[in-house]
């Protein structure tokens, strides 16, 4: 199979989905010549032309608000907003249009759109492109999220995504994008959204984490395993929303403790929701407080010091082994 | 560098029939008679539609709803030209359009009393639902013309909004993402004077709403919005440019919101009597009727037949209506989604468990 | 002292402000001549005149952007948006400059600014009028989030959100605006923001809740102290952000079980940020699962189901009585 | 009804200075040659900071940033004719006008390289931050004037976007909000052609963006953006205008995005050099040195002198900056709220211990 980066299997993904499909079409700032400015849409231009590859005026209320009405006439937008810092300029559209109009007409239009965003910090950016905001979509009724962690999930979930009959917020770890390749088949693959993956089947603790922070969790657990003897089940998220709560729920009752990663902000962040669940479903299992190991409740800090905002792989054997220690 | 002065065009101002009822010889549409019936008995019946909205919400059968009174020969005007492929995006104050469109006078009834079978639009009528978040479907409208041109479908669309709209980031976006992509869109602000208790003035520092689509490269005409036949005849204008791939146009409708802002709202507050009176004497049903008494299709007694007629019809509607509307609380769970997550059908069992215990059906 | 509505309590908290403080000023849809569609601002502009009381266009983002930027040159605007489901139009604005300009010039530019708006449901109104989405403010570091639940503390606490030095997102429940009357004593009064309020001591359970969900609140302990022996604890919360944990954790601490109440959805909800606070802070001590009520994550239904949408006072009595017979 | 034709204006387009440097004698601004001086060296600095940059970039000392080569002229154009009083919100390519406002190039070093302590206006300067976030500092600049004019205070406001940054609808509110308020600002849309990848072709159905001030009722201007005396002699006009309670203006400057978008951008990708190599005639700095050197107060020796000098000057502020910035990670939580409340207290001490446990200082 051919090693990709994320940023390749995510073009593999919407190559062939336009490929298959006349509807699907692409609709963002600089995604036409330019190839997006992470380069996602490269190539595709070339090949679909300007009718699919449509590059907008610089207005994202006014990409998320035009593509809405394309679904509306039946077309699969994928729209590309630049870094997730800027869908708040197309907060009310989102959430007033895209996550609603299926439930406002009654499915008489169904709003099968993409919105592909970059999220995540790391990549020493300026304000506003490191932000982790999956709390505002999942706490939206009517949206699907979508988190990968790697290239080949990338590409089956983007896949799935443009497939779905339901509007999807698509957050693309950014810190990833180019950061290793992985083997991604040439034959269409997809993975269904609303399911979380257990990456490492453990007995002792839970490890819950998705998207960027994947690559530090796996790194813990390796040195967790090796190194402390502790037995860690590790799950990739993949869908926030609607969120797996089954699969986090029984592999909590089988270790009885657990710790959630995330960048996002604490406060509502996702770990709460998960803590909710867990508390609801898993309550008489647990031995330990779950720990959250998230991004703190400021403002993504200037990129000098962004490091120290970020949970690390440290950090998340820290919280591990205090969770394991705790009686 | 280029010095030429910028040619900023000219705005038209369209009137056909004037406020004496006078026709414009000139640019007489040449509608035939019957037509000009089913004109005039659309007219009625939204009034007629309207009064009877006012009376419910009165007596607690209707949740709030904003009256068109004053506005008809506005609001139908916008889709008379257009036929059953071409596509509407009302606001919450256009069922008189909404009722010539194909929605059926129940359906709005239910609407407006909280039922949310009444929302979406009719199965073979193509329309948006309007929004309520002011100025929120202009975008999407845009998209569905848009849609049409990817698909080359000689379409087209138009899009209702007011002037309080007019201030919208999302509504200037939308004329702009028009205007660059020649989406096959008709504009239609319908200037009513008034936002609630805000007046154009405080809205906007222009004399004119107009004037915004020149900023955008958009083409512009200034309508007598109570002048029905001006109505139609701009907007048929309007639509065929965009059929043709012309792209879009914005038509500013003057008329005057003669009535409350919605039945919420007390206008003595803010506006005094004097400010309206002199739009009683622009009435676009009293001078359309003048119109075809004068061109002798219909004389006093078929007007009150008409009247008599529509009233009717809105009552039946009503009686429809009451026996019809039944509200679903076991059903709110469902068109969510495509298919109920898990998640959400556990939410779902719950939720129905509760009913059950309090005895809900 | 003289009783009052809510309405005439926030007038009141309007009135006084703008009498001490020339800098104080209102802005938003109107809230002029016409008094807000609430009237909660009726009769300043008569006594203050247009300068301090200015009509807006129709433009929420233009209110809160222009209203950032009066508070950058010292000015302290109290906004209004009519309906908290049009703050979505501003959420840019919110965001980006209310929220971090005091962060990003590092306190050069303080944001005394605050966004007043009605929420919630139960008055039978449209679509988007109902709305309950003070996750997305709670998770956004740099705003206080402040919810009143009568006319006395309405009075008091928006009248320390103008005196605050941070930009205050105040919720009115417009359920409750002219539901009752309350003592609400003439001279000025305000409360600490930050602070939740231990409305009963109980021992059995906690039950928190905030605003408009604290009148079947109330209504449910009265019934469960008296028809079921029920000792419940009942906390206000009123500040929703920054929380006031120690007093929620102090509580359940002391009484092992706890339900926590409010419209909005429940996925990434406030009852799931309190739950994992617990979790934190009084494991050891939790006897039951936390039980939340709250809103479905469905879109708010139209009006003839909203009331089968809002938790009420049987709910409340059930969902506590199951959680005390938790084993 | 009125229907007298809309009389939409005229928008001029000024230059003072040719692109042969020939000076318009009837609009000569007549500046002292020490004022003229200080402004040709205001142009090199900018373009040695510029420069300065990018190689500390390409060695890794420099994050992302926008180089503005070929816009010195717009850019110190703008703020050239500001007082202290006034108020100026650049963008993030406007760094020659914020250096001429008093921001020490250590602090504009810092702020591109990740320091915080970079991002916030000098303590005397009345500048806004820039925002990262295209066209979200418009409408708070918008209100600082509005602030200026409810404390009756005889300033402005000039506040910079680019072509780009006009399609935001928030830039369409702005200026409608400035002009229903009759606020004290001057509104820069400085067009360079570009938005990344995106002409302005595939911005806006219109040839200019000046028209755009039309729609809303704020009167109009084109300027040569690379000509600095008619760039420094409309912002005057519009900033007397508008400190004297006549309202907002909009300033079009025609300009050309020499370089790369950011140093994250490869033009080649989308743009040929065909396309850019007109421009090479229009550079601003040579245009001003040709007049000045007719003119007879600067020869080639004092222009080289005076390139050297800033050179010097930039370095000396490198040296400084490479001395002075310092990551502070344990004040990340500093400037949060006025006060940190208790639970992001107990959030920073778990932070500080953490740090202490990774030995970071
Ligand atoms: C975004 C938003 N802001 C505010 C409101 C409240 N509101 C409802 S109608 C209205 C005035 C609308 O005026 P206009 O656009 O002129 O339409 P008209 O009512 O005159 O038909 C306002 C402010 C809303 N529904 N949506
Ligand atoms: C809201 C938002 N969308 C997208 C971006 C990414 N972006 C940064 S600069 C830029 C182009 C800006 O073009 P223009 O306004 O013409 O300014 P210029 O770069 O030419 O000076 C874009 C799209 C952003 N920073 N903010
Ligand atoms: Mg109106
Ligand atoms: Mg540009």
């Amino acid at each position: 199979m051919p090693q990709r980066t994320m940023v390749e299997a995510l073009n593999l993904a919407l190559d062939e989905s336009m490929d298959r499909d006349d509807a699907v079409c692409i609709m963002g700032e600089d995604v036409g010549i330019n190839g997006g400015v992470f380069r996602v849409t490269k190539g595709l231009h070339e090949k679909y032309g300007e009718r699919r590859v449509m590059d907008t005026p610089l207005a994202e209320c006014g990409i998320i608000g035009t593509a809405v009405g394309m679904a509306i006439n039946g077309l699969k937008p994928v729209t590309e907003i630049q870094f997730s810092g800027f869908t708040m300029q197309a907060f009310d559209q989102i959430e007033q249009n895209m996550a609603r109009l299926h439930n406002r007409t009654m499915g008489r239009f169904p709003m099968r759109m993409v919105l592909r965003t970059p999220y995540g910090g790391g990549i020493r950016a300026v304000e506003h492109h490191s932000e982790s905001r999956e709390t505002y979509w999942a706490h939206t009724p009517g949206l699907k999220v979508v988190i990968p962690s790697g290239p080949r999930n990338a590409r089956a979930l983007l896949a799935a995504a443009i497939d779905d009959p339901d509007p999807v917020i698509f957050y693309e770890p950014k810190a990833v994008y180019r950061a290793f390749r992985e083997d991604v088949p040439e034959e269409r693959e997809t993975m269904p959204i609303g399911t979380s993956q257990v990456v490492r089947e453990g007995k002792d603790l839970t490890l819950i984490s998705y998207g960027a922070m994947m690559r530090p969790a796996r790194e813990a657990v390796e040195d967790l395993v090796d190194e402390h003897g502790i037995d860690v089940e590790l799950i990739d998220l993949l869908t926030i929303s609607p969120m797996d709560s089954e699969t986090l729920c029984k592999s909590v009752a089988k270790t009885g403790r657990c710790v959630i990663v995330h960048e996002g902000h604490r406060t509502c962040g996702i770990a709460s929701e998960i803590i909710a669940r867990i508390n609801e479903g898993a309550f008489e299992y647990l031995e330990a407080p779950i720990k959250r190991l998230t991004g703190y409740d400021i403002p993504f800090p200037y990129f000098q010091t962004e490091q120290y905002f970020l949970p690390d792989a440290d950090d998340i054997i820290e919280s591990v082994r205090e969770t394991m220690a705790w009686e | 560098m280029d010095t030429t002065p910028i040619d900023l065009g000219h705005i038209e101002v369209l009137q056909i029939l004037d406020e004496h009822a006078q026709l414009d010889e000139a640019l007489d549409p040449g509608y035939a008679p019957e037509q000009l019936l089913r004109m005039h008995r659309g007219l009625v019946l939204t009034r007629a539609f309207d009064q009877r909205m006012l009376t419910m919400q009165r007596q607690g059968e209707m949740g709030t709803f904003a009256p068109n009174l004053g506005q008809e020969a506005c609001q139908l005007g916008q889709v008379i030209p257009l036929t059953r492929d071409d596509w509407y995006s009302p606001s919450y104050r256009s069922f008189g359009a909404q009722i010539w469109r194909g929605w059926s006078m129940e359906r709005l009834f239910k609407l407006w009393s909280g039922y949310h079978e009444g929302f979406p639009p009719p199965p073979d009528v193509n329309d948006l639902p309007f929004s309520i978040v002011i100025g929120s479907h202009v975008l999407p409208a845009v998209g569905v013309a848009m849609g049409m041109r990817y698909r080359n479908e000689p379409h087209c669309m138009v899009v209702n909004y007011g002037d309080g709209a007019s201030s919208q980031g999302a509504v200037s976006e939308a004329m702009n993402f028009a205007a660059v992509n020649k989406a096959p869109v008709v504009f239609v602000c319908e200037n009513n004077g008034w936002a609630i208790s805000t007046p154009l003035g405080k809205q906007s520092a222009t004399s004119n709403l107009a004037v915004r689509g020149i900023g955008f490269g958009v083409p512009t005409i200034r309508v007598d919005g109570n002048d029905i036949l001006a109505m139609t005849t701009a907007v048929e204008q309007a639509a065929n440019r965009a059929r043709n791939g012309e792209g879009p146009m914005l038509i500013e409708a003057i008329t005057y919101r003669m009535s409350l802002h919605t039945t919420a709202d007390d206008p003595t507050v803010y506006r005094s009597q004097e400010l309206v009176d002199p739009w009683e004497a622009r009435c676009p049903i009293v001078r359309f009727e003048t119109y075809l008494q004068r061109k002798g299709i219909l004389d006093a007694e078929d007007a009150e037949r008409v009247r008599a007629e529509c009233d009717a019809e809105v009552i039946a509607a009503r009686d429809r209506f009451r026996t019809d509307a039944v509200a679903r609380p076991r059903e709110i769970f469902d068109h969510i989604y495509g298919e109920l997550p898990a998640e959400l059908e556990a939410q779902k069992q719950a939720y129905l468990d509760r009913l059950d215990r309090k005895g809900v059906e």
